[in-house]
């Protein structure tokens, strides 16, 4: 019990113009399976990530959308969206691949302050 | 000349430098600078006004794997990695705004 | 009309490079020439041919190869960004005393006039980065 | 003659925290040698990249200010400064390391739209 | 918490979210961050708002490069390495707003 | 107190290799351990042995390896970023079919495994990236 820590992800950028946010994934999947305290934690530029819809055979780059969908599946059902980030780009909970916990930057601050560890990418 | 931006305007101040110091031509944004040309966006009115001087392009295959090729806003024209070409090749001269 | 491409980021973590990867390919398929790929900065990491990218996944040294060989282009390494960042090809190897060397395919070593030159001598230059 | 160009190198990032400044400075070195019409735009960020007084030793990073100064040797003496990015940063021209032409981001843009060959890092 | 931040607040967001979203402790300015706290810039009132919530670290060695060691702005401490790791080690957690 | 460290970028590019390091001799100095440093994205490309970098600028790899081994550190390069970036050692270059080696002295190839251990047994973790 006393090796069980509380990790967040914060992403905050967006998807396939840099690897981050398919390396952060692989991270995930990993604290997972150590079966820690695993959260999400997606802002700015990073709620992009969970936007519906990536279809990446124009770029010819591996899409990951699903990877989000599979994270279920690992017992990783805390993620969490930033509300302000969605709204500056005329986004809503409807236009994720994933349900998600909407809350305001401050109520977001607060689930930061209680992790142990918190990594970016 | 041609303006070329692959950063999100809400990250970064490539596009709104771009915008404030170009005197006309075309801007393209490919990359994670087409997220500049999605409905909605708190950038739209700065890329709205910036239409005036400037001709706005977005690469299709960066909108598709981003997800937002259905949300385009008005008044920019969607172009393929050939259309990019062609860009190039009608104007005199490009700049990558990195 | 005879373009040049600038490339200054490495494979997989920035998307310039695959940008100017299909850039190329789309210039080639317009029936223009293309003059010189030039890599710099962290673009001097897509001349590796040690990368073992996941089998799911494009492999971006090897489409870079295969696409110099098929159009014969001229891909060039900047031999000091290349130094910096451990690309080495027989002769980087002898010069710095290096045990072993990884530069790809179709690629080759050389200066920053190379660069500069491809801007004298090419109609456009497009510049994939950061 | 009709081989020499108009070669801008437009300069938009700060110094230290990535290497592009200091690469950047490097092609301009050689674009001067192959005798070409070399000029550098500092807009943005990149206009840190002059400011004097850079002390590299306590992050061990080779310092390259004094390489701006050498620019004149290689008869590279057109360096134009955006304004309104200098008075963003509370920058003044003496606050410069090097003699440059500061103008307005409209200036700026003019003699972009001049130039043959526009590289950026 | 203590909130790592290493980009100019005149080229990106992250300083901007960090100020936003934090709930207290401390901000410590790495790199490139280190602009944040020059006299003059104009972030400068952005920054001023925030210290009533966060105490507001600058890294020595990077101010010193940079050339802006002499116009760091009221209210910031500098700090070097071995500082850097003491507020490591004072609070609990740390972020790195990348 | 136990630290860990994150690099995600790689050498000369960004500064976050150069301040990873800064402060991992500063934790030390301040009597603290390091309990690994883990090597991620372009941060892998910390660990090649090939860089030549000019004369009167730092040797970053090379002053890795020497912290390393002056003080035993535990530095982990992340196999599936090093596999896309071409950073290999002898296992991987068999495992592969690769027909050389770059893995400089004092750093060691594996899994992301060893981030989350990091993160679980060190009090404090502090990233470096861009």
């Amino acid at each position: 019990m006393s090796d069980i820590k509380k990790f967040m992800f914060v992403n905050r950028k967006a998807p396939y113009g840099t690897i981050y946010a398919l390396e952060s994934l692989e991270v995930v999947l990993i604290a997972a399976a150590f079966e820690q305290d695993v959260s999400l934690a997606f802002m700015d530029d990073g709620v992009y990530q969970i936007k519906k819809g990536h279809q990446t055979k124009g770029i010819e780059v591996k899409g990951f959308e699903k990877t989000y969908g599979a994270l279920e599946d690992y017992d990783v059902t805390k993620l969490y969206v930033d509300a302000e980030s969605l709204a500056a780009r005329g986004l809503t909970a409807d236009d994720l691949t994933v349900p998600v916990e909407v809350m305001s930057r401050a109520e977001l601050g607060k689930m930061m302050e209680e992790q142990d560890v918190l990594l970016s990418f | 000349m041609l303006n070329i931006v692959n950063k999100s305007p809400l990250e970064r101040n490539a596009l709104q430098s771009c915008i404030e110091t170009g005197t006309g031509g075309a801007i393209l944004l490919i990359e994670d600078g087409v997220y500049a040309v999605a409905r909605g966006n708190s950038f739209e009115p700065t890329l709205k006004a910036a239409m005036g001087k400037f001709k706005v392009y977005a690469l299709a295959p960066d909108l598709e794997a981003r997800g937002i090729a259905d949300r385009v806003m008005d008044g920019v024209t969607a172009v393929d990695y050939g259309g990019f070409v062609d860009l190039v090749a009608e104007y005199k001269s490009s700049q990558s705004w990195l | 009309m005879k373009f040049s491409i600038l490339v200054n980021e490495g494979p997989y973590t920035h998307q310039a490079s695959d940008s100017a990867y299909q850039f190329a390919k789309a210039v080639l398929a317009k029936g223009h020439e293309i003059f010189r790929i030039f890599f710099y900065h962290d673009g001097v990491n897509n001349a590796t041919r040690l990368t073992t990218p996941p089998q799911d996944d494009r492999n971006i040294v090897n489409r870079w190869s295969k696409l110099g060989e098929e159009h014969k282009l001229d891909m060039v390494v900047c031999v000091a960004a290349a130094q910096r960042r451990g690309i080495v090809d027989d002769g980087e190897a002898k010069r710095n005393g290096k045990d072993a060397t990884n530069l790809a395919a179709g690629f080759r070593i050389s200066g920053l006039g190379q660069l500069i030159e491809a801007g004298i001598q090419s109609d456009r230059i497009v510049v994939f980065g950061d």
